[in-house]
């Protein structure tokens, strides 16, 4: 038990290389390319030899980078199988796929333990884990839709995600370049400040407050598709309707973020101010801003992801031909869909990188609060 | 029998004869239980019926050979469309008043693979569709007729059944409009068809289903010409909107049925691959896309 | 009110209440007290008698509910608009965000004063308290000890004729402590401030005060009010001399009558 | 304060809803002229100023419909309809209402599901979080018919679609808020624990759950105006047949200007009772927590 | 390591590094201590000398870089995972969701005593420091020193046979400080605990202490072990004897040695 326990993936793989083996072979009788015995031996043994690797008592690098070398040769080899032969995998095939996952994920717990002395191999790490992480999501998602021979205009496989990112570089530019940089990022900065500056004037003027408030929680979920097409009316069909519709959307959650911000300060932290007699922009400034912080952070967190989801589908009521809203809903009426998952995986990478930002930047402006002491 | 029909838009008289079908008992009278679902602005017919949500469809000719290509095999059933209600309008006091005319305006077209009608056109006029002097500048129009009312369009689409209506509401007056009707230029690619998977058609007693399904449902549209406000109650009940409008639409939808037999005319099928094939919207020449089989059967 | 034109803080029949969920605390009650100026008055009493609660009221951050205070002949709040005086909290809130430097700097920053001047004062008063070569750290880069230095620095920074402390120097050791008490008379001497000082040690109060003020628990109020016959002059040797002791004594005294278990 | 009174809090929104209904008003008006302009100019007709004004707020469909006859709309199909008629706007606030309850409810749970895995699995921390945020960054309304899609396949329809998608945006603030929230207890708390050898579970319900409550009650306020988004979205590749998302689009196929308003008007009433039920939720555990009163 | 079977907390060659943005912090170098069981050991020094560090790698809040040290002869993550220590913090680190009386018991909880235990525990250590009728009461509700005592209480709530004290008593008045050592003195006779106890006061170390280590900071080291030749039976006058007074001079002397500045 202890023994499983020590590393309950790597148990888990065995056993199913195990049932593989019993369940051979790999691909159904009478598939064009089958894998050769060779192949078929290799994979086993890779999965097998990670597997029991996970066990040793070696350092937790070696460990590591057994288990990555292992499970990622693994998984190449079987996706490398499957070309020509989509949909005919067997259940032995699923049993490895499965196995080398459990080898990943035991790679991924390996390394998230491991404590870097430098700073470079910190962020390597920070990246590496990830990315792996990632890479495994990709894997399944290929063997899985591949070996199942799952229809292409229900879910193509990421490779053909790939080839239509490659191949469609000046139209996704194009797209991102309307969507993004026209409407996402006018939208987000005026709607996250619009949201900043209400919080702001209904802290100081109670009047507003009390009015205000409310009214704010009605714009809260005033939803998108009713929104979008009355903006399309307003501010026709570019990019201003877009912005308009993402104005809308990020201006709530900054609004309630702030308001609980700003009475997030302690009370004898309060007394210090009152005491220098401070007046209310000294003490807005010095003291409850920089303590509403993480939670202003948290909204430029939430809207950065939102202002992408409401721009994209703002253009489904209307654009002029270019966009990534526009393009996703026009490839799924073509049937073009490994089309619209490359603007998906588009949309997906930069939203990220635009969160990423936004981290890095909490991380710089709150390195006070205890949640970035560690702990 | 269960058979699940994908509709391709939300209940409205555009597909009264199967709501009728199924009100009437036409369908229980042939020993069928059908569930009929409506679509909406993403959904993608062709995509429901991959995916197994659906055995039969309602598509248009264009979508449904570009899905033939990408792996879907589908196969026309019945064509009880047998003319288009597509047609672009613009305002009489507008800049354009003849096809020569567009060259430089602003043209509202609907895309989710509505659009194969319109390109083909202009693939024929010869014009561009990037914009700039020369060319058409397409918008991607929204679902209503407000982009004409609000001039942010020269000429928008409409079928006749629907949005026309729609801008007749607004206060234009017909004599207000120009009209360019894609059946009159004989640009008409085929509309609401039925399609199965091909590989499903292989079985008899599918087969026979369908057979009786499309009976059943001709039956349903004769009804529908013959009682068009009965069927726009129908309608009504289903969850369509407005029952003025339904009214009326029922009323100019019967102009597009044709005969009722909903037999696809080969003639017109040549003429739409033709189009799409031109345009390089599809590759190369369908092959099996359409079977007489069916409608032969339930016309006996 | 006929206060004495000299007087700074003059209290009346002070009285305050809170409302708790389970009960009124009255956390004063009939409390008369006359600071005048230029005194260093010391309070002392058991732990929850109301110092605290005293002090805050002077200061304007909670309001009596009896009787009535003038400060410099103003009300509290009118007092402390007009920035009368600088406050020592019992724990040390500093900001976390602001260096030490930053922290001393901030009622600087809040009251207009120039940046150069700023940094002068800055410099000074770390240096007053032992901390200079710190002021780049972050609050909790630092011992307690040296956060509630840190925080005496930035009462002292500005220069308010009024101080207000509270226990200011209770987790400091002897040693900084006497050394900080003799900075503290020195400047009292040279700038004729008036301080209201809270402690719990009875050699710093009668070492520091010219008057002695004793309290006592539930309700808070004043039990003995000792003037001191120390000279201004001070020095630390002054601890051994007899009048020092009598008086030292005389508070233990009081402060034992309001301690409520005594074996 | 307790002693606020009832016409204290009341009045200011009461000062605010009037300055908006005469900005909204005004807006209408100008708004809708140019349109009326056109008609009146077809139609040959010349009028009067306040007859023209008056025009302009009774399109049958405006651009921007008159707060009267968006009331008008509301009162009709609120109060004059039986619940159960799918013209009543009770009867379809109540179907979007069910599953945003159960994808708010699905929805704060992964979300704290997946904020307590973060903060207590370093392979979690360092992995998962990215793609969190990737999959927020899809677009739901693309992949909502794809989800329903796939899901009517397997036979799963009605309501758990609709709050699966609304799960899918509800999530998201709740896990970046708790996990914020789980990680803001101070140091020295934690080392407190620490010194009893607190188990994890214990740190976790003694002290890291109760100093994350003011970080989850606003994420939920964020979280339950999400849900409502997700699911109105839901409802438009479920044939858009009952629910608050079907009358807007329903609206806005046929220009039902009023109609969409109406609806929105219906999604933002439930948005604001769903936002104040949380807030009190919030100041009911505060009450229990000893929070002071500021 | 040859640590006596008796040693509690046994040091050698102890040294703790901070790694800050501006360079190492030198909190701890070549400490050697040895604690016996039943030791009352003070521990006074400047403050910023690392007196709090020190007694945090004792309870395995930090991890010393040199040396070693261990705690019952295991290492302090063992010894604090059999639960062998109660620790005071030198602030009182109360959750604020808690009443007084939830917090006295939050270790009890955690240990798993039964609900009429707990209360039987809780009520007795807050009677233990004078708090009985403010268990309802929220933290905020209370003054500074009734925090402090709540959070004495609840090291005491639980019975460890070491106890790690961080100036439990800086925000006390003298008398409620006279009277909690007392009543420590007599837990610790009649326990036979080990106690580990962070003071500035040299009275308190001296009055208390079977061994007071003086400590002198940058780096911080331990300048002099003074062991006491007072009996272990201690009634407050004999705060006034000759043996007394010495030992308090010797570590006032240390502690002055330790000083960096001096007039
Ligand atoms: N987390 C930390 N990071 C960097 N330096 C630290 C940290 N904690 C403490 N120090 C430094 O270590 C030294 C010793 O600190 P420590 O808290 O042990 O002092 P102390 O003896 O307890 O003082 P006091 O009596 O004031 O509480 C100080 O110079 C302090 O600045
Ligand atoms: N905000 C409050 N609400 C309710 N009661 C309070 C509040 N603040 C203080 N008290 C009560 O008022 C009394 C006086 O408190 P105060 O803080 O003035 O004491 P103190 O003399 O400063 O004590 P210490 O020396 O321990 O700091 C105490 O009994 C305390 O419980
Ligand atoms: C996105 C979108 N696609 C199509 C239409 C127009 N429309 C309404 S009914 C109908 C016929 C379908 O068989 C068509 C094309 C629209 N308004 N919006
Ligand atoms: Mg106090
Ligand atoms: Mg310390």
């Amino acid at each position: 038990m202890t023994l499983f326990l020590r590393s309950w993936q790597g148990s888990i793989a065995l056993l199913l290389c195990l049932l593989a083996v019993a369940r051979l072979p790999l691909l159904a009788t009478g598939a064009s390319t089958p894998f050769a015995a060779g192949g078929t031996i290799a994979i086993l043994l890779l999965t097998a030899v990670g597997a029991l690797a996970s066990f040793m008592r070696n350092s937790r690098a070696a460990r590591a980078l057994i288990l990555f070398v292992t499970a990622h040769t693994a998984a190449w080899l079987l996706i490398g199988g499957i070309s020509g032969n989509e949909g005919d995998a067997r259940l032995s095939y699923f049993l490895l796929i499965a196995a080398s996952w459990l080898l990943g994920w035991r790679c991924i717990s390996e390394l998230a333990e491991i404590r870097p002395a430098s700073r470079q191999t910190m962020m390597a790490l920070r990246l590496l884990i990830p990315a792996i992480f990632g890479a495994w999501v990709l894997i399944l998602w290929e063997s899985i839709t591949r070996g199942a021979g799952v229809p292409f205009i229900l879910l193509p496989p990421p490779s053909a995600i790939w080839d239509r990112i490659v191949s469609s570089v000046p139209i996704l530019a194009a797209d991102v370049r309307q969507t993004i940089f026209k409407a996402v990022l006018f939208g987000y900065v005026v709607g996250c400040a619009a949201g900043f500056a209400v919080a702001i004037l209904a802290d100081r003027i109670s009047f507003l407050r009390r009015g205000l408030l409310p009214i704010g929680n009605l714009m809260s979920a005033l939803p998108i598709i009713g929104v979008a097409p009355i903006m399309v009316m307003w501010f026709g069909f570019d990019w201003q309707s877009k912005a308009a519709v993402v104005i809308v959307m990020t201006f709530f959650p900054m609004l309630v973020n702030t308001v609980a911000g700003l009475s997030a300060s302690g009370s004898m932290e309060r007394d210090l101010m009152r005491s220098y007699a401070s007046g209310y922009w000294q003490t807005l400034v010095k003291l409850r801003l920089p303590a509403a912080m993480p939670f202003i952070f948290n909204a430029l967190k939430i809207n950065s992801t939102l202002a992408l989801i409401g721009a994209i589908v703002a253009e489904f009521f209307g654009t002029p031909i270019v966009g990534m809203g526009f393009r996703i809903s026009t490839e799924i009426g073509r049937m073009n869909v490994d089309m619209v998952w490359a603007e998906i995986a588009v949309a997906a990478v930069i939203g990220s990188v635009f969160y990423g930002v936004v981290a890095l930047a909490e991380r710089a402006t709150t390195f006070w609060h205890p949640s970035n002491r560690g702990g | 029998a269960d058979i699940t029909l994908q509709l391709k838009w939300v209940a409205q008289s555009q597909f009264a004869g199967y709501y009728v079908g199924e009100d009437k008992g036409f369908y229980d009278e042939e020993g069928l239980d059908v569930e009929i679902k409506a679509g909406g602005p993403d959904i993608a017919p062709e995509q429901v019926i991959a995916g197994g949500g659906a055995d039969v469809i309602v598509a248009w000719m264009g979508g449904a050979l570009v899905a033939r290509e990408k792996g879907v095999p589908l196969v026309n059933i019945a064509q009880p469309y047998q003319k288009s209600g597509l047609q672009l309008i613009c305002p009489k006091d507008g800049p354009i008043q003849t096809e020569a005319d567009f060259k430089g305006h602003t043209l509202g077209v609907w895309f989710f693979g509505n659009e194969y009608p319109f390109f083909a056109w202009m693939n024929k006029l010869g014009l561009s569709t990037e914009g700039g002097p020369d060319g058409v500048t397409v918008l991607k129009q929204s679902f209503d007729v407000q982009p004409l009312v609000q001039k942010q369009a020269d000429c928008i689409s409409v079928m006749t059944y629907n949005e026309y209506w729609q801008a007749i509401d607004a206060g234009f007056k017909p004599e207000d409009l120009v009209v360019f009707n894609y059946t009159e230029m004989g640009n008409d690619l085929l509309e609401d068809g039925l399609y199965v998977l091909e590989d499903k058609l292989a079985d008899p007693e599918f087969k026979e289903n369908m057979v009786k399904f499309v009976r059943a449902s001709m039956k349903g549209w004769k009804y529908a010409m013959e009682n068009p406000d009965e069927a726009a109650e129908i309608v009504m009940d289903n969850g369509g909107q407005d029952e003025n409008h339904q009214k009326r639409m029922m009323g100019e939808v019967a102009k597009l049925i044709g005969d009722g037999t909903g037999k696809l005319d080969p003639a017109v099928y040549e003429r739409t691959a033709k189009a799409l094939l031109d345009q390089k919207i599809i590759t190369k020449e369908p092959e099996g896309a359409y079977t007489a089989e069916i409608t032969d059967a339930a016309m006996q | 009110m006929n206060a004495s034109p000299a007087s700074v803080v003059s209290a009346r029949k002070l009285g305050l209440t809170f409302q708790t969920s389970d009960g009124p605390v009255h956390a004063l009650s009939d409390v008369d007290l006359e600071v005048e100026k230029g005194d260093f008055v010391s309070f002392i009493g058991p732990s929850g008698c109301g110092k605290t609660t005293f002090l805050r009221v002077i200061a304007d951050l909670e309001k009596n509910t009896a009787g009535e205070i003038t400060i410099n002949g103003m009300t509290p709040e009118e007092a402390r608009k007009s920035r009368c005086y600088g406050y020592v909290f019992q724990a040390p809130a500093l900001y976390p965000w602001r260096t030490i430097e930053k922290n001393v700097a901030l009622p600087l920053e809040i009251m207009g004063h120039g940046k150069t001047e700023q940094q002068e004062r800055v410099r000074r008063t770390l240096d007053l308290v032992n901390l200079s070569g710190f002021g780049k750290k972050y609050p909790w880069q630092l011992s307690g000890g040296m956060q509630q230095r840190a925080s005496i620095a930035r009462a002292l920074a500005f220069d308010a004729d009024l101080l207000l402390m509270d226990e200011p120097f209770g987790a400091l050791d002897e040693i900084v402590r006497d050394h900080l008490n003799e900075q503290l008379l020195k400047l009292w001497a040279a700038t004729e401030k008036t301080i209201c000082f809270v402690t719990h040690s009875i050699p710093e109060a009668v070492y520091l005060s010219t008057k002695i003020v004793v309290m006592s628990p539930r309700p808070g109020r004043v039990t003995d009010v000792i003037h001191s016959t120390l000279p201004r002059e001070r020095p630390l040797e002054i601890r051994e001399r007899p009048e020092f002791l009598e008086i030292a004594h005389r508070v233990r005294e009081g402060l034992r009558a309001g301690h409520s278990y005594e074996e | 304060m307790r002693s606020e009174t009832f016409a204290s809090r009341i009045g200011p929104v009461l000062t605010i809803v009037a300055t908006i209904i005469v900005i909204w008003y005004a807006a209408a008006v100008w708004m809708n002229a140019p349109f009326q302009r056109d008609l009146d100019r077809r139609g040959d007709v010349t009028s009067t100023t306040m007859e023209f004004i008056g025009k302009t707020l009774s399109q049958p469909k405006p651009i921007v419909p008159a707060p009267h006859q968006v009331a008008q709309n509301v009162f009709e199909n609120t109060f004059l309809r039986k619940v159960t008629s799918n013209r009543s706007l009770v009867y379809h606030s109540w179907v979007t209402l069910s599953s945003t309850l159960a994808g708010f409810a699905f929805g704060t749970l992964l979300g704290v599901l997946i904020a307590v895995g973060i903060v207590h699995v370093k392979a979690l921390d360092r992995s998962l979080m990215p793609w969190i945020i990737a999959s927020q960054t899809v677009p739901i309304l693309a992949i909502a018919p794809m989800v329903v899609v796939v899901l009517a396949a397997i036979n799963v329809t009605g309501l758990i679609p609709k709050a699966l998608i609304s799960t899918y945006l509800s999530f998201f603030p709740v896990a970046v808020g708790m996990v914020k929230g789980l990680r803001s207890p101070d140091i020295i708390q934690l080392e407190l624990m620490r010194t009893y050898n607190a188990s994890r579970w214990q740190t976790f319900w003694k002290l890291r759950v109760p100093a994350s409550m003011p970080f989850l009650f606003t994420s939920m306020k964020v979280a339950v105006a999400a849900s409502l988004v997700g699911a109105i979205v839901a409802e438009l590749p479920t044939g858009a047949a009952a629910g608050i998302g079907s009358k807007l689009l329903a609206g806005s196929y046929y220009s039902q200007t009023i109609d969409m308003w109406a609806a929105l008007i219906a999604g933002s009433l439930l948005a604001a009772m769903l936002v104040t039920l949380v807030g009190i939720g919030a100041r009911l555990i505060d009450r229990r927590m000893g929070v002071r009163s500021a």
